[in-house]
């Protein structure tokens, strides 16, 4: 399907809506169940659950095409999951098993998978912008209509990283989908203490890409949007910006006391839960009988069961293995015309 | 007084915040958030979001703000969140803070000091537990501390403070908890010399930082073995103290090494370089090096754990040092 | 005079135009002979002349009190020499010479001067922004109304340090004059081939800080334009960026063979030399006597002359101090309180 | 066939581009201006603006689109002009480059080449003439290759970019000019192993890049005195070729090595610390070592030719090597 516009479909689609329901459910409860498993101490290091934010993963990720590319943070599982990557290889991963997407060495921030082209997992706020222009690059240089998507938080605009790798797309007028996700905190700095001009859209205008905001709280405004971002990119329009408004009703990580911010104004947002907001929006129009939300549960129940039963079972990799995969293994990994290998005259 | 590695930090900062106000806290999230590893909580209230300033995602800018606030007659500490995100500021670190002094022939100094926390061992994975302080050490203009006990920790902020050149203190993530007891007049201490933390004659272990305490550790494990060894905690590693280095290894003709860092370059060489440089007719073997091994520091525990320095493996080095013919 | 804002002059003041005429013929004329130094290796390393961006400098330093701050880059000369430092202390320096004001230490692209903040002088493109941001932190915070100006040309635009030091500046309200020198080119990279955004004012104004471009080739216009920026910060209106549209006239560097531009966009530049410009203004309005231009002219000679004597005379560090300054002497250089020494408790 | 370092590196790019269409070269003004040293005149007429691809000034957003391209299924060759900018860039070469294959557990490889010039001795002064290329050889999951000969500098391009992972170039600045014989022929060469450049029997000294030149003129000058040295010539710095090392200590059981880093944790220290690890019973002096003297480097030419090794100091340093007791 490389290269042509997906067909869009229209918000009314129930059937679509339901699907973007059940991939936001999806990733709402395989991290509650994170979460229970930090406490529970089988998964350690730094989390971050993406709690509040389904929407925005659900809604661009459900617009991308399998050969397309996509990169997001350390606050990356949901992404992961909508992606493709198996929800018992990410328990796995964070279990430290080599049964993991990452055989145990990356953990929650750094989640990765050839198969889906699902490039992390990046832990340096910023870090993967640059990656993902290359991507871009390497596309576009091959005559390619791939896209690359690349999330991060509104935090990271702030960084020079972000400067160049916007100016870098747009120069050269790369297929890249810039999504980022404005929760309007960076741990604890408020957007305002961060960003001199707090219109993150707006700014990324300023290099001259066509850039808008939308409600990330409503999937089916991301999914719009993203759907006409991804086909103008694709129709060879350069890159795209998109500032997701969304919000985090947990904790920065698994270690923030939260006190930046008040107990009040993280109600006034869980009462735009994206996932409530569409599934009223369904249910008042008809198309969401009870039997189908229950249906919906229960498998996503089943998934994230079937999951921890696969973590549970893992393995770690013997203490032999230890400087594996420092360097490849097999000569010219990404290569598949087999051109490598070491003298090449 | 009873307290930790942190509070001991926090102490230092409030101490020197009370003292010279030209003294400010800059970083990510020292401010509402309370500090990444919470050192500095409490100080916003206390001295209000001007001198315990938060800063945007902007490594290299807001320590290049930081030299510049230092040259403009302020006493700025910068923290760093940790060494990781420190390489997003190195040119800033080198090519400004580190040259002013020689490049203007001596009329402006850069009486800044750096506070970032470093190493791995709380299992964050590859881009999260890096060990550089020894690249830092390299740097011609620059003092690099490492405190590893509750009285560095206390007392080389405000010496530090003093210094009219950057200074930078790397501290340990696993140290923050660390308690223990500290005078309740604790207060500056020197910064221009390595410390005997255990007396012993047969055999110096040299190091520093988060892994003095396993180094500790292996001597009573050794003692226990008939092996006294002598524990040298370097404290600055910029400018090294020889003088004490040369003495410990004097009086044992043996050495090991323990460093985080990577083993290849890391500190550890150059300790053993100068040891050879200068004692090399003093030794009866073989300088040792416990060092982390070549590989991005990987998530899963005991992967991680096979990564870094052990106390069994001090152990094992300081034997075979021992044993050693010579 | 800190905190005073200068007394506004009109364009029309014909001495104060005659003294930026001389202010630009002191650099050119400078320049040029250090070019010819340069030919007769008696100046090495790489070496960056001004020559046609003299208005630049001339118009902005000219609004400055003696109190503010200046940072430069590699071509900073001119900046040095109008912010008062030296002819002959700056060509010694160039010579390698400890009567230099770098005591031969820094060379053609690192002149500095504590007497008269000018605070370099730096080889990396982009690296004395942050400066910039910090010595202006440090007069907010002391409560000193001095305005620290920074000038940089277009290709640090696309520096992550450049986006970095404007967020910050604007965020703080900072007390910056950000000088962009655009002349074009970055070496041989075309403005075009640097920026997706080619209005660098325009750019600026998306960190919500007053941007404007300027004729850089007419002096009188930038002295307008500095003014006005000066006086606003002075009066707390934060940062200001400016755009001086600028041109140089010749090679980038010493190494430079300038295949990346036509001879005739040179020329067509070289027709807009800011001291033929504004001479002719002069003249024109018979404000410039002929006998008044030969007086200046001599004058400026005279000074480059006493340059070249007074370098010519200098002598070498004994090899002996090779490690001096490193760290500094006395302890505390920038403290004039006597608060330092080792153990402070 | 004539040539110099230059078109020797010159000829390399040409070479990989026209036998393999994913290679491409990217850095500043590396096309119409022709590389800031150069290197790729004429490259952006023969293969176009895409393939010839000038970037903004942005070290860390090109370096990082590198790596992604690499990612992608590109070759690229990444120029940075000078190490000195690299420091911008360090992020994206340490946390992306050098871990992705580990953290990914082995699914992605990074087939980049990053090019770079390093070092001093041309009056640049402080920020334009650092020699860091030690502290990359510091990074697991790198290659560090120093040609200092022209048959190098035309061949290790090639191998490098066979390589899956990335693979870093350090052209010393002074080299450029060097002029010499290369067969017409001349091709891809190895990239794993040291070279030995002068037989002897009474000293080694181990060098590579820049100060090869020096040392050679050094052991021919003390080969008058009668002292015959060994001069190996590293070619790699990571991994080093530990082998090649040993070998010729145990040949001549003393070893000085000449690095133009700092001295304080230079890779000269890592050298004499695994010479001493594994060859301290044969030493039959202290590895000695010639660096460059802990300062910023000056630009007046006295101070700055007094800054690094010299012919002289090696000399004197070899001497002292043989001169000692054993
Ligand atoms: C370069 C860098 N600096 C600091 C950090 C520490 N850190 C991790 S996440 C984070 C906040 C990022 O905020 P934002 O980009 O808004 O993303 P969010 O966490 O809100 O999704 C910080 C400061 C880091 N990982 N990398
Ligand atoms: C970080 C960095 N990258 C590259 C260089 C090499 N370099 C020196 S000057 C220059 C061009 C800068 O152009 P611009 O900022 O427009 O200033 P101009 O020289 O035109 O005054 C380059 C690429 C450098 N000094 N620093
Ligand atoms: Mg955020
Ligand atoms: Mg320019």
């Amino acid at each position: 399907m490389t290269g042509q516009p997906t067909e869009r479909r229209t918000a009314a689609d129930p059937e679509h809506s339901r699907r973007l329901l059940r991939d936001m459910l999806r990733v709402r409860r395989f991290e509650e169940k994170c979460v229970e498993l930090y406490s529970a101490a089988k998964i350690r290091g730094f989390m971050h659950v993406y709690i509040g934010e389904e929407a925005v993963a659900a809604g661009v990720l459900g617009v991308l095409s399998p050969d397309d590319a996509v990169l997001a943070t350390y606050r990356e599982h949901g992404h992961a999951l909508l992606r493709g990557v198996s929800a018992g290889a990410i328990l796995a991963e964070m279990y430290g098993f080599q049964e993991g997407c990452c055989r145990g060495r990356g953990g929650s921030m750094h989640l990765f998978d050839a198969a889906t082209r699902f490039y992390g997992g990046n832990a340096i706020v910023a870090g993967g912008l640059p990656l993902a222009v290359g991507l871009a690059l390497a596309d576009k240089m091959a005559g390619r209509s791939r896209v690359t998507a690349c999330f991060f938080g509104e935090g990271a605009v702030a960084e020079g990283e972000f400067h160049e790798s916007v100016n870098l797309a747009a120069l050269w007028q790369l297929p890249v989908l810039f999504c980022c996700e404005n929760n309007l905190y960076a741990m604890g700095t408020a957007l305002g203490r961060s960003e001199s001009q707090t219109d993150i859209a707006l700014k990324a205008s300023a290099y001259e890409i066509p850039a808008w905001s939308v409600d990330g709280m409503d999937v089916l405004a991301v999914d719009e949007a993203a759907g006409r971002a991804v086909d103008s990119i694709r129709g060879g329009g350069g890159p795209h910006f998109l500032e997701l408004r969304t919000y985090r009703f947990r904790a920065h990580s698994m270690y923030d006391p939260e006190r930046y911010r008040d107990k009040a104004e993280v109600a006034r947002w869980v009462e735009r839960d994206p996932i409530d907001l569409l599934r009223e929006t369904l249910e008042a129009a008809g198309d969401l009988p009870e039997e189908t939300w229950t249906t919906i549960q229960g498998e996503v129940d089943a998934e994230v069961q079937a999951a921890v039963d696969f973590a549970e079972a893992g393995t770690i990799e013997p203490v032999e293995e230890l400087t594996r995969f420092v360097y490849s293994e097999q000569a010219g990994g990404t290569d598949k015309t087999g051109r490598t290998g070491r003298a090449g005259t | 007084m009873k307290t930790t590695y942190r509070e001991a930090i926090r102490a230092a900062i409030r101490d020197a915040m009370h003292r010279d106000d030209r003294v400010f806290l800059m970083g990510e999230d020292v401010g509402s958030y309370g500090g990444c590893f919470a050192v500095s909580l409490g100080l916003l209230e206390e001295f209000g979001p001007e001198r315990i300033r938060d800063t945007p995602l902007s490594e290299s800018g807001f320590v290049g703000a930081g030299i510049g606030a230092a040259l403009g007659g302020m006493r700025p500490i910068v923290e760093i969140m940790t060494v990781n995100f420190s390489l997003l500021a190195l040119d800033q670190i080198m090519n400004n803070a580190a040259t002013l002094s020689h490049m203007s022939g001596g009329q402006f100094s850069v009486p800044l000091v750096i506070r970032m926390t470093t190493g791995a061992g709380r299992q964050l994975a590859a881009q999260h537990s890096h060990s550089l302080e020894g690249w830092y050490a390299h740097i011609p203009g620059l003092r690099i501390l490492t405190p590893a006990t509750l009285a560095d920790a206390r007392g080389m902020l405000w010496t530090a403070l003093q210094e009219p050149d950057p200074v930078l203190i790397f501290e340990h993530g696993s140290l923050y908890n660390q308690a223990g007891d500290l005078p309740d007049v604790a207060g500056a201490v020197d910064i221009d010399t390595a410390a005997v933390r255990r007396q012993g004659g047969d055999v110096s272990l040299i190091t520093y930082g988060g892994t003095l305490g396993l180094v500790l550790e292996a001597a009573d494990r050794l003692a226990g073995d008939g092996i006294e060894a002598e524990v040298l905690d370097l404290r600055t590693l910029r400018p090294l103290d020889d003088a004490a280095i040369l003495a410990t290894v004097a009086k044992t003709h043996r050495a090991v090494v323990v460093d985080e860092g990577w083993r290849s370059g890391s500190l550890s060489a150059e300790i053993s370089a100068r040891i050879t440089e200068h004692a090399f007719y003093d030794l009866d073997a073989p300088v040792g090096r416990v060092c982390s091994a070549e590989v991005p520091v990987p998530y899963a525990r005991h992967l991680e754990q096979a990564a870094l320095p052990s106390v069994e493996r001090v152990v094992a080095a300081a034997r075979e040092a021992v044993g050693a013919h010579g």
